[in-house]
């Protein structure tokens, strides 16, 4: 019987199921199919806090949403309009986020009473009449799949586990997708019996899909209009350390990453060690503070000394950086926020170390701070904030989060030779050094160890402008306060103007960060229902842009949406003395677009 | 692409102890041990054959800290406890330099113990000189992880109660390669011990036994006496018997394993142990003697042949850069276009 | 020949000499002296950062500065009217700061051609004409002392330590002091030829007065209405120590203190070491971390948990403060301020950690702040900061500076019975206990370990509402994160009304800590010059006073005075959205009384 | 005026080991062993003869660190490396509580490695458990302190460069009092061990090795094989002989103090040392055995009598108490009015 082929601009599709059922395979196997053919694709994957989590436990859940759509894709989509469950406590934490009328594929197999149990269902939802609101699909996926993998002969064990290429054949049916870029996959990783094992259940799912009398149609998703070019897949992390090989190419500075491992910001560690070949060295430190007191040491001798770190271990650093500030020289100091405080959520996603940053060292300790907004742009914004650093001898901190560190998405890749070198001249020349002589961004000589005729003492006391010897002159240690803040603002001389998204007044959203994709679609969204709205989505905290108040005071309403209790409303309303609509979500969880959107929509009246 | 400057270095052999020192008035109290070992490392530098622009002092906060100032090389007076961090970021990223590290009882023990132990055991090749005058000196005066039980301080009125650590134990338990012990005022053992410890291929550590004029006097009188050092110093000699007190004593074992007092003309010079620099547990026995119930060893503990962390990292980047093309840029892109990648046209 | 006395409202003096010249001792004679015979009083020591530094030397002076007063005394003095100069480095480094026609009383023995040069002198200033500004008198302290003790047969080292109480004696002639009260003190602190050599170096300064030529009046100050009471002088770091031992007897808690020494916070470990007798105990860590971390277990085990630090201390305390927040347990945390950013001026005070104690951990930690505003103040400082501890089960930072803590002021000693009690209720039920179930003031049980039942366990992850289980549950995350912020702000419940001190329109002054008695003195100068003025001085910075922007929006100007780089108008800003004037200084030195005067009598445009 | 509530302890003499275990789900990963070291603490606690209110268990971040959430006693699961710290000030603030750490291989002695020779040093009477896997296991595989040269792991892709820390020596150059090592599944011996460092006044340090089944199964398989254990474990055995493999071979010294293995039959049992808890050296010349060179020892390596921390404080808050009054306010009002003061009428 033919199918009906309906053509969607987009869907959102989750897989959830135990974290032994290869969920992240299987999403990222379908994002990258839907990137070959034309979508524009975001995903969001979401592990549970446990390494192994009890089979069928609630907690053991792990998921992996994509978005993909004939149209520009900003978020990885709200509410799925498709939940693949491979199991009752995959589909208990699911549920509630499917949107109504929204296609559920069940594991039927896997509803077993234990199973029901565990995930604290009194009755089989397949059964009970409880799913009404969706279009509910239950596949008995294992065994299917155990009969479609039985004649390779793997034990059962094994050929459970091919369970996941069984549902992501079908959902391959369902939106008519090819095999062949996953069946290429397989080939480049497995071999014999295992590839063959996949091989047929991936091929069992899309049959099924063909010939079940359950489905009666498929969808299409045309290709997207996408910017010509050689693509790939990234994640945020992955990203973020490109970026830093890529300052350290584009400057000639060796690089150096002193780090202790702490999710989410392991994965940059994790890569870097990979990329000796580059000449970038990692140091695993005995803990965070040693981390970047070894990045430190690497700047003095002429690296460009880097740290990365999350949450706990990003107020364990304070000290350190406060010697940096104090020293003036060039670091990058990545901070991958997570939810807090303390220890919080490690594993989920906030914003909520944006005053941290700017505030959270003893004494007047000033520092420039740009984010990344996308899984993607922690490469630019990897480059600019050493470019920043080296330009003004000063350490820089660069704001990332759990949401884009793990996030990931198709990416455009550069062209080394496209992008604008990093200025580095180390001072040689011993007439006339003086270590805290200043040039016209304020920053000071790099005169590293080896250069001879340079010798000179840093430290953590005050210092005597120009000579850098210690000072305890009351004017001078005022002058150098000043000094230190005037070099950060300095940063901004070099900032292009703001360039709002969107209209030229009515209701301007003021995003920093990962919720870029949530703010963006979310006014464009609602500039499509009339609304009048701008987007301005700031790359740099500290200093902010030099025309921002401007740019502000020519909107009636500034919302500004963040995912902590209003940090960067804060900085506005003390900056701009402007009224600024905090509209803030603490969930550990992203923004949905359809959120900020009614945000945008209701005007809301804003207490001074 | 390489942006480090290619300068033409100091020659080494021309250099003087007036080479290390700097136009910094040296601020430290009257009758300070500090002097004396500011004044034998200047003395011993010129000796290494290393040019000063190669040499860096690291240290944390402390009276001791403020050698860097007085050192005509480069350096950096950091923060409490790090140094050692700091210095394994310099030395890694550029194992050419000869980096040091100068800490006190305080800085090294109390708050950067773990740094220093983790510098030990990575074998770092760091020479850390550690000034132990059993008292916090810039706080003018709180006792410190190396005071001794019962000591009367500011932040003890009643006596302190912490049983103190044991430098040399220390380091022998976080796996050192180099171990030694000097005091302040030797001016015959301290360059053997510096120059040794420079030479030494990994971290070397070196406790240096301080006098503290001002708020611990006199914490070493009774072992620094040149007149009774002899028999309450045993002074550390690899290959040879453990002899003190002009040759008629020496370091035996009871039948436990406990270290004793042997009565060399009575019991003969073979119940004496002969010093062994490369046994870790002869080093961490030696290092449970003390005054008066034993002499206080001298000299180098343990000095052991280990791979430096450096230098097996050198050897990692050198075996990864055989991948490499030496055009970085070129290297970058390819790194950038790896994976799977897909044309959009 | 009978000399003249004249009557002055008020004297301020500074004794300087090198290290070992024993200023600090004379000074603070001199204070217990004018204390006794009825003048208000207020100090300012300024010790070199050297333990010893070389004799002469310009970075080894040592300097007390006194103000007595017949009226209500609130700073140690903007510019001393006498100057006593000990050496040529005193009198280099001091000179700026007499007033014009102001007294210098000079050891002219000490001004030989090695302390010139050591001092950077050419010539001798005492002969070269260059203090025609002054009233200067050359006095031969060292031969007159030596002279003056030769008979007791002390070495000539021992003689001329006696230098001090010869000043001593003679400025006590100056002002018509009576000798006695130092004399008592020597009596009890030395004996024999100790004694008697400074009893007569004291009295032969007197005499010299007295006699010499040289003077032609003295003067007299008299008597100071003060609050009739038992008074003892007393410093900031004392009170503050004295304030904790009182908050434990007023709740009955055991006290306990972690700390690691930093200057200027070690002496409130030094003094509460000593106060075992009180059940107080105190635990030198390896480190500040050690030391929070050790001060919360006790808070756990039922104490009264505190910790102590300053500067790059502070820093790393972070981490563990946001443990703190997250199990909420109460706990003081006292942060003694001095110049940074990094090791800085550690010697010398700041304000300039106001917003790192608010900001300065990751996640959203917020913690309650009271802030000390005088030496005798830090007493009832602490004891709020106690109070609040145990009232919402919250970790609180009681901030101080390095000014208020070595600074001395005579003060009145309170009555423990008058001071209200601070309540504590451990849980004892185990019938429906629930870790963290709420009171009134959104503080949770404090379920002791020993209590039979209640065994339960804390922890940095995020707890559920209620039961403190962990809890990775989106819309629990948010509630507690605002209940933990709403907690902080129930605080605010218990202010009393802000009362401003002066007029009702005109100039607002808002200040913080220590700079209290140069902003109220320069509010009150302000009105004696006509001016329109009032002044309204925190305690509390957070949460701050309910009605604080109400009574802001009574004036027409706000200025802001602070030692940082305007901390506290950061946070009005954002807060009131009112264009306050920041004032600031960063200089490692208070503010002088002159100095706010003047900011506060020219009206100043405020850029938005 | 004391505000802590006087109430009836539990009588400990009918607590079971189910009195010691929570509601909690227990969430490490299949054949983790650390359920052993769970089951082994929770049967042991009940033997101890202290009411469950009174025992507290405080534990840093990790795998391991998340123990106290299934124990039925008091529990801190506390921030990364700080739970000796933590514990230090529960111990000394109530004495009367019986205090335990839980710690990683990582938490205790990367990040948190100068907590616990502090804690060691002071000898605080807390019994530490580390539990060590050789790897960080929370975090998802990445090497640590104790991970053996060339280890290849997430952040080691080359293997790693870092000379591992040997925990019992650490314990010892730090002047623990109590030293242990244990196997997570050696139910026998871990209940022998555990009840004597409760029982041992003073920090109590237990190493105990333990299979991380994820990250970095059988790092522990070669000693801990039941068939072949007899030769490649040695277990320690205070005043007998130092023996293994069934008595056929023995541990001495040759003549410059290294260790070396005697055969038994061939030089005689008096060439084997005999096991001395007491001294130090024997028990750091011990904790540098290891297979395959040597069987690796188990049990108790050193437990020595030292004044601990708690009671010294608790002697001197009773010495200095004697100067009260017994009415705290009164005291209190003393010390306001104490120096010089003067009257204002
Ligand atoms: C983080 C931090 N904590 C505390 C201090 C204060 N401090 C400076 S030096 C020092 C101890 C000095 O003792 P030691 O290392 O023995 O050096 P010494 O002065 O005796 O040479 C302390 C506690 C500081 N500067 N930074
Ligand atoms: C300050 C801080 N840094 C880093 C982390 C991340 N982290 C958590 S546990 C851990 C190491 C765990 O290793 P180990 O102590 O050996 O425990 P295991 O998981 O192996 O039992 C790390 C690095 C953290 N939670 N806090
Ligand atoms: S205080 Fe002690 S250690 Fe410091 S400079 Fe003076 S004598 Fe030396
Ligand atoms: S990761 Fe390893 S240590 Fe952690 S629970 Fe799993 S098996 Fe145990
Ligand atoms: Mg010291
Ligand atoms: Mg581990």
């Amino acid at each position: 019987m033919p199918k009906t082929e309906t053509v969607l601009d987009e869907v959102t599709i989750r897989f959830a199921g135990d974290s032994g059922d290869g969920m992240q395979l299987t999403g990222s196997q379908f994002t990258h199919t839907s990137a070959l053919v034309g979508n524009d694709v975001s995903t969001f994957p979401d592990y549970p806090a446990e390494i192994r989590a009890p089979a069928g436990s609630l907690f053991g859940v792990s998921g992996f949403q994509l978005h993909f759509s004939s149209k520009a894709v900003l978020t990885p989509g709200d509410a799925p309009d498709v939940l693949v469950a491979m199991n009752p406590a995959a589909l208990k934490t699911n549920l509630g986020d499917l949107k109504v009328g929204g296609i559920l594929i069940a594991n039927t197999q896997a509803f077993d009473d234990k199973n029901l149990e565990r995930a604290g269902y009194a009755t089989n939802p397949l059964e009970d009449g409880s799913l009404g609101d969706y279009r509910v699909y239950p596949v008995d996926i294992t065994t299917m799949t155990l009969g479609a993998v039985a004649e390779v002969g793997l034990g059962q064990k094994a050929a459970l586990r091919c369970k996941n290429f069984f549902a992501l054949g079908l959902v391959y049916w369902l939106f008519n997708r090819p095999l062949e870029h996953t069946l290429d996959w397989l080939k480049e990783k497995f071999h014999g019996d295992v590839y063959d094992a996949n091989e047929k259940a991936l091929k069992a799912g899309y049959h099924y899909g063909e010939t079940a009398e359950a489905f009666d149609q498929s969808y299409v998703v045309e290709q997207a209009q996408i910017e010509p070019g050689l693509y790939r897949n990234i994640t945020g992390n992955e990203a973020l350390a490109l970026g830093l090989l890529a300052a350290c190419q584009l400057s000639g500075l060796k690089g150096y990453l002193g780090s202790y491992p702490i999710t989410p910001a392991s994965d940059i560690l994790h890569f870097l060690s990979k990329q000796k070949h580059l000449g970038f060295k990692t140091f695993q430190a005995e803990d965070e503070i040693a981390a970047v007191g070894a990045a430190l040491g690497a700047a003095f001798a002429g690296g460009l000394g880097v740290t990365t770190t999350s949450g706990p271990g990003m107020a364990l650093k304070a000290e350190a950086i406060g010697l940096a500030v104090m020293t003036e020289l060039p670091m990058v100091i990545v901070n991958v926020q997570r939810g807090g405080p303390s220890t919080g959520l490690p594993t989920k996603t906030e914003q909520s170390d944006l005053l941290q940053m700017l505030y959270g060292r003893n004494g007047e300790s000033p520092v420039p701070i740009v984010a990344a907004q996308s899984p993607g742009d922690c490469f630019y914004a990897a480059i600019e904030a050493a470019r920043i650093a080296v330009r003004h001898s000063v350490p820089v901190v660069l704001l990332s989060d759990g949401y884009v560190a793990n996030g990931a998405e198709p990416w455009k890749v550069p062209k080394m030779a496209d992008l604008p070198r990093i200025p580095v001249r180390f001072a040689t020349e011993a007439e006339g050094f003086e270590p805290y002589s200043r040039d016209d961004d304020l920053g000071r000589p790099w005169a590293i160890p080896g250069t001879p005729g340079l010798e000179h003492r840093l430290g953590g006391l005050e210092k005597q402008h120009l000579t850098g010897n210690v000072s305890y002159n009351p004017e001078n240690h005022e002058f150098m306060c000043q000094l230190r803040a005037d070099k950060v603002a300095k940063v901004a001389d070099h900032l292009p103007p703001t360039a709002p998204h969107g209209d030229a007044d009515g209701t301007l959203v003021i995003g920093w960060g990962g919720t870029f994709g949530a703010l963006r679609a979310a006014v464009d969204q609602a500039r499509q229902h009339g609304a009048k709205a701008a987007h301005v989505h700031l790359r740099h905290l500290n200093p902010l842009p030099k025309d921002l108040g401007e740019v502000m005071a020519r909107y009636e309403r500034v919302l500004v949406p963040e995912l902590n209790l209003g940090q960067l409303s804060f900085l506005l309303r003390a900056k701009y003395l402007r009224a600024v609509e905090p509209y803030t979500k603490l969930q550990g969880k992203p923004f949905k677009v359809s959120e900020v959107l009614a945000r945008i929509l209701e005007a809301k009246e804003v207490a001074a | 692409m390489t942006v480090y400057p290619n300068l033409q270095p100091t020659d080494p052999s021309g250099q003087t102890r007036k080479d290390f020192q700097t136009d910094q008035d040296v601020r430290w109290c009257p009758g300070c041990g500090d002097y004396s070992i500011l004044a034998n490392v200047q003395r011993t530098l010129p000796k290494l054959g290393i040019p000063r622009e190669n040499v860096v002092f690291i240290s944390g906060i402390g009276c001791s800290s403020r050698f860097p100032y007085y050192m005509g090389t480069y350096g950096m007076h950091s923060i409490h406890g790090r140094a050692p961090a700091i210095a394994t970021g310099v030395k890694t990223l550029n194992p050419e330099l000869s980096v040091w590290v100068i800490t006190g009882d305080g800085d090294a023990l109390s708050i950067g113990g773990n740094h220093l132990i983790h510098a030990l055991r990575r074998n770092v090749d760091l020479n850390i000189l550690l000034f132990n005058n059993k008292i916090y000196g810039l706080t003018k005066g709180q006792y410190s992880p190396t005071s001794e039980v019962g000591k009367r301080t500011k932040s003890t009125p009643y006596g302190s109660i912490d049983h103190p650590f044991n430098p040399v134990s220390v380091a022998l338990g976080a796996d050192a390669s180099f171990v030694a012990r000097v005091l302040d005022v030797d001016a015959k053992l301290m360059p053997v011990v510096l120059e040794r410890a420079a030479a030494h291929g990994g971290a070397s550590f070196v406790e240096i036994l301080q006098n503290c004029s001002i708020f611990n006097d006199g914490a070493w009188a009774d072992i620094s006496d040149r007149k009774t050092k002899h028999a309450t110093q045993l002074e550390l000699q690899h290959g040879l018997p453990l002899l003190f007190d002009k040759g008629t004593k020496g370091i035996g074992l009871d039948n436990r394993m406990h270290p004793r007092v042997v009565d060399v003309e009575a019991e003969g010079l073979d119940k004496v142990l002969v010093h062994d620099e490369t046994n870790p547990a002869m080093a961490y026995l030696l290092s449970r003697l003390t005054y008066p119930e034993f002499p206080t060893p001298m000299g180098v503990f343990l000095s052991i042949p280990r791979p430096t962390y450096d230098a097996e990292l050198e050897a990692q980047m050198r075996h990864a850069g055989r991948k490499a093309t030496g055009d970085g840029m070129a290297d970058m892109q390819a790194l950038l276009e790896s994976g799977r990648t897909w044309e959009v046209r």
